[in-house]
């Protein structure tokens, strides 16, 4: 359930974002998010932000792995 | 020390503790493991299952047949994520529908839909809102919209679903979870802690091929550990409290209802609809949509497959009668659903 | 042509016919061999014929790297190239609807007249039917080519052989991204254009650098993904197919993972995929490297004795899964 | 084919476009020459080739005496036959409404099926698009045909002579009055059938009789007289026609009658107007009577170097009036 | 103005006629002629039947002529 | 006695009587005379005038714009008889309409407009109601019909007209009225005779060769005679005393009103309009239709040509600019338009 989609924020105005997907680029509801800037990373469903995140999945898993082993 | 070096896929390869079921409830996981070619890496004491998380596979017959009904007696503009338009009702498809004259219509966000009846008052448009808590924030977005723009010809047919009462409704279905990432990224994830103390283990696992790894092999080790557990294995998307935002507003908008669960049967408080003060959007009042009661084809065995009690390759029809091109269950048709996947990729 | 729209009228068969057909279609295509009689008089090809139709009905008809009437010629001109064949004829019906802007008209014929002199194909003869308003969505053309089979080439979808190497002669799935964002309300803007090329020119220059080629066929309707999997069938061998190696636009991966579409799937309307032994798979790839339409060209997999009819992917952690089948319509999905 | 309609599936040019085309299309059309892949492979006719292609998008796609396969066929191989061709090849693309009934598919291909086996024309390649529900009316279908030019003969529009006999093969505007009825809801009930017939048979009869002819063109969109402004107009002659000569059946007059048309501008789609010298004439006719679709042929006027691109009649009274032009869209009037 | 069709009435039922004109058939009202029968001649006009009719123009204007003369 | 073998033709052909204009008041006359090739048979002397008795040249390009706003502003769905599709209104025609998506339907009868609207009651059907006494009738009739059925989604809009005032204002245009036969079937001869008696000469016509030249005979030699004289050419049909059913009809939903004719200016009494208690089948009172003063283009001479003024070949773009394909006025557009006739028959 629930494709997400890691994007960029290129735009703020009041409530919606402009986000960037590899080249592709569409608004989106940003109400979910307060404090949104451009350059800021976000999760992407349906149309809307859903979270704030950050863009290194490489980062995350290795430190995962460190603590696991 | 010389662990440290060995990597997700190796823990996985090499696992060699008791057997093990692993649910991945999320059917984006499904997909996602199938892709990748994952289920070829395990051992054979690791058991994949796939669950009820494809939003699609999960909703019943009724729900297509209540969207037809209004596509075609009412003429009603449907707008749907494109997931459905294929999924077989009782007699027609949503596609069956528009090949009839009826005007549906693929969109990407609810905020799509309810822009477009702004743009086109002389239609009546409702989106069809199905998915977990993850999209039901669009959706209840867009009715908030359709509120402030003084929109009258927008509403929902609504079919939403939350998880914690499917996670108690699966317990024994599976020895680990492997929780829906975008899901926990709007509830947090207390329940799971609250689960792993109750004696459920899981893992929150996000959707690359790296994290998908990593979360399989943190179950693994943890698992062979032989105590319950819970590992947010996706923390740069999912936060403990989750959505503030996103819970508070399903909250204003939604109240939980009973609701059936294709292949479960009824789940107690596990469904939403909205609440009296929003019913001026929900379309089955607005139309006053007959109770429709959906039949689905008797030898679909979906709802076994969801819970883990068969295969795909069980069903008689699985391949034969039913195939991506004439689905005969939900979860042949979704490209999340397990028998899809199964089809597709070939297990 | 003081009408501004097309109109029944022109449709009818007297003197507004002839007129639409005088000052828009021939004032576009004039050539010896075009005719206004029933029927165009033509010299034959030597050798053998190879003869190919196509019906054009995208939607919307203008889109960013071209329109239905590029697209109606560079369809049928890389049908005939992809059996070896040089196009020589070329015939146009259009179905118009009332009420179509003349100028629009006049803009497509203008673009047909263009890439036919670029793919060196003469229009000999045409048909104009004008469709009630609501009967026809805009303007439909089916085109048919003419060809001449190129001396000692044979191809064919059933020829390919264990060992080929695979080759695209570009990124994928332009055209199809391209229409489904200019068609669908999905509110998304991407930096695509449609991949819509004539083509006779590229397979020439591989021909002028080999004759042995097994498979050359253009992916349109369906996609790189869709040809893989009847080749498949028809020559009964497997492909092994290399996920990183298949050319993708920045912009084309973005909107499918949007969308959660594959852009193998995605039609394309100036690519060819190439099955030839691998020994000439560099020489070919160095051809297309210098024209026009395939600066991208790469090898993406190769042609397997194993796994017959299945088209077998090599993912990102090096494990193989199946290529998905393709499937019926493309949707959108969010789940 | 266990779908009851077309859906959008068969058009997506994966697994059901393939079975739609092998279940309806290749089930009927089979012979040694038709094609799956991107072109037919054909050997070409010896001396000159004839080309021609038609759109065809007839409402309704059923109707008395035929159905859209039926016309499509006849269509194109008429054309032919009026180039002096016979017909060899044919390529059909069919554009196909979401929701057509596949019952209706096959029995359109089963109409073409036949009316190729009687025209001796092989089908060789076809394509099959689907567009959305209301995109398109119902079924519309392209044939693109080729054929042999007849040794020694010649004809063309341009060739028409004064003194030569003007023969019509049969009765005029029954096609176009049979769909007039169909389409239009003027509660009008006449025994009228299309005259859709394929004519190749009956030109090649004519020709064997004689070789002397100067003009053969099918009367179909704006009819018999449609085509005699044309010819007067390309051969810069005049047109003498008797009103009283001109065959029209009683149900056509009619018709014509309540609604203010004029016959001799109704399609017709199994008619052909033959120009050839006096001399020729009567043999011509007598040829035609004895052939199926012409049992009703008659000569109806002359040609003449007076009055040049003008057609004239002579009425009922004895005076002359110029047949009025062909007009646009046929309305029928009351006024 | 006014294109007219003579036409022989083939059926009669309150208030409508099936009228015949050269093999064309058609329903028209019949409301403005009391008494038609089978086999009458009426004018038609727009679908109604407007005059009760002879069918024979040609004794009508030999009359005319001879009385003219 | 030698007299008598003459036939009508050969009295039209030899007449040597003095000058005389006579009108074929009726656009079918016009029509048949062209087709039949008459116009070549008669001596100089004669003046054959085409009237003004087609209803498409004389309804003004007003009304075909009221019918395009309907039809474009309201979504109506027009009804019509094929005559009126291709007449020029100010901006734009009824085909043009058609060709930016309006709904044009032929129509051979009003009582297929009505039973259309019954069939179709998601759709507002209005039927334009033209034409002069012989097909007032028929409108009347559908509309008595619809209030039968309970149909309330057809209505007229309603350009009918009434010849005796016409003749009253082309009094001086003509020696010799050949009077339109239909029209006379429904008013009877009463008034022809009434304006014999002041000094008014005409003859009623049928529309067969014959019964043509033997009108147009009888005319001649009864000039010759030098009296206002009035013969009825046409008694298989018409009836001193018409069609008094038809008259009843009319007077039961119909009132007379000021109407305009093209060329002709206003014409007082000489249009129709439906009474008070039928207004709810008047479109323009239904759909609030605004006042909508048509432009007719300046350089068009059909008022001229309908009174007899100028000959169409008198008018500058007569053939050039305007032809029947690109008709600039309604005389050219209407197969029984003077200037179309001239310009299909070539004069
Ligand atoms: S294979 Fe088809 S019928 Fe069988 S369980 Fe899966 S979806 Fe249902
Ligand atoms: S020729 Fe045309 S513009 Fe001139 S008077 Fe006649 S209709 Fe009007
Ligand atoms: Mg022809
Ligand atoms: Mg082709
Ligand atoms: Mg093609
Ligand atoms: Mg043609
Ligand atoms: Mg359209
Ligand atoms: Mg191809
Ligand atoms: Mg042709
Ligand atoms: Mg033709
Ligand atoms: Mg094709
Ligand atoms: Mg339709």
């Amino acid at each position: 359930m629930c494709v997400g989609l890691s994007a960029k924020v290129v735009k703020i105005s009041d409530g919606t974002a402009v986000v960037d997907a590899g080249g592709a680029k569409r608004e989106v509801s940003a109400q979910l998010l307060g404090d949104l800037e451009p350059g800021d990373y976000v999760m992407v469903h349906a149309g809307v932000a859903i979270a704030k995140i950050t863009d290194d999945d490489e980062e995350e898993t290795d430190q995962l792995m460190e603590e696991l082993l | 020390m010389e662990e440290k070096k060995k990597t997700a896929r190796e823990i996985i390869e090499g696992y060699q503790g008791p057997p093990v079921r692993i649910m991945e409830v999320c059917g984006t996981h499904t997909h996602e493991i199938f892709r990748l070619g994952i289920r070829k890496l395990l051992p054979p004491q690791v058991e994949l299952i796939s669950g009820p998380g494809c939003p699609v596979c999960v909703t019943p017959v009724g729900f297509i047949d209540e969207a037809v009904y209004l596509a075609l007696e009412k003429k009603a503009t449907i707008c749907t994520f494109g997931d459905l338009v294929r999924v077989p009702g009782t007699k027609k498809s949503l596609a069956d529908a528009r090949a009839e004259g009826a005007k549906i219509r693929i969109v990407y966000s609810p905020a799509d839909a309810e822009k477009y009846a702004a743009e086109h008052p002389e239609e009546q448009v409702v989106f069809l809102s199905v998915g977990f808590e993850t999209t039901t924030p669009a959706g209840c977005l867009s009715v908030k919209k359709a509120k402030e723009d003084g929109i009258s010809n927008y509403s929902l047919l609504v079919a939403n679903k939350t998880m914690p009462q499917a996670y108690q409704a699966l317990k024994g279905s599976a020895d680990v979870f492997l929780y829906p990432g975008h899901v926990n990224a709007i509830t947090g994830t207390k329940l799971c802690e609250q689960l792993a103390e109750d004696g459920v283990s899981g893992v929150v696992a996000g959707f690359t091929a790296k994290e998908l790894l990593t979360a399989l092999a943190v179950a693994l080790v943890r698992f062979q550990e032989g105590k319950p557990f819970f590992v947010n294995c996706y923390p740069r998307v999912v936060k403990e409290e989750g959505s503030p935002e996103a819970q508070k507003l399903m909250e204003e908008l939604m109240e939980p209802c009973d609701s059936e669960w294709r292949g479960l049967g009824v789940i107690p408080g596990s469904g939403l609809v909205l609440k009296k003060e929003w019913e001026n959007f929900d379309a089955r009042k607005k139309y006053a949509v007959p109770p429709i009661q959906g039949k689905p084809n008797p030898a679909c065995r979906c709802g076994d497959v969801l819970q883990g009690k068969c295969k795909p390759s069980d069903c008689k029809v699985f391949g034969k009668v039913c195939t991506p091109q004439h689905p005969v269950g939900a979860c042949m048709v979704s490209n999340e659903g397990a028998c899809s996947a199964y089809f597709m990729y070939g297990n | 042509m003081d009408n501004k729209t097309v109109t029944m009228a022109h449709g009818a068969g007297g003197r507004q016919t002839s007129e639409l057909i005088d000052e828009v279609f021939k004032a576009h295509f004039a050539n010896p061999d075009l005719t206004a009689d029933d029927a165009a008089v033509l010299v034959p090809p030597t050798g053998k014929m190879a003869v190919s139709t196509d019906g054009f009905i995208v939607s919307p008809a203008f889109f960013p790297g071209g329109n239905i009437g590029k697209l109606s010629i560079c369809g049928t001109v890389n049908d005939l190239a992809c059996m070896g064949a040089k196009p020589m004829y070329l015939t146009c019906a259009f179905v118009i609807e009332e009420g179509f802007p003349m100028e629009k008209l006049e803009e497509i014929a203008s673009a047909m007249e263009k890439t036919a002199k670029e793919a060196g194909v003469r229009i000999v003869s045409g048909d104009t039917k004008v469709a009630g308003k609501g009967q026809v969505d805009g303007v439909f053309i089916t085109t048919t080519g003419m060809g001449e089979i190129q001396d000692g080439v044979q191809v064919g979808g059933e020829l390919a052989k264990p060992g080929d190497a695979i080759i695209v002669t570009g990124d994928v799935g332009r055209h199809g991204c391209t229409i489904l964002l200019a068609r669908e309300d999905f509110g998304i803007d991407a930096d695509v254009t449609s991949d819509c090329a004539p083509l006779w020119g590229t397979v020439k220059e591989v021909m002028d650098a080999t004759h042995d080629i097994h498979v050359i066929r253009d992916a349109t309707r369906g996609g790189v993904g869709t040809v893989l999997y009847e080749i498949a069938g028809q020559s009964n061998v497997g492909i092994r197919l290399d996920a990183a190696a298949v050319p993708v636009a920045p912009g084309v991966k973005g909107v499918c993972g949007m969308l959660g579409l594959e852009p193998l799937y995605l039609a394309c309307e100036g690519r060819m995929v190439i099955m030839a032994p691998k020994s000439e798979a560099e020489k070919i790839v160095e051809v297309l490297h210098k024209c026009p339409y395939s600066k991208d060209a790469a090898i993406i997999g190769e042609v397997t004795a194993d796994q017959p009819g299945k088209v077998v992917m090599t993912t990102e952690i090096g494990t193989q899964a199946l290529l998905p089948q393709p499937g019926g319509e493309l949707l959108p999905r969010i789940c």
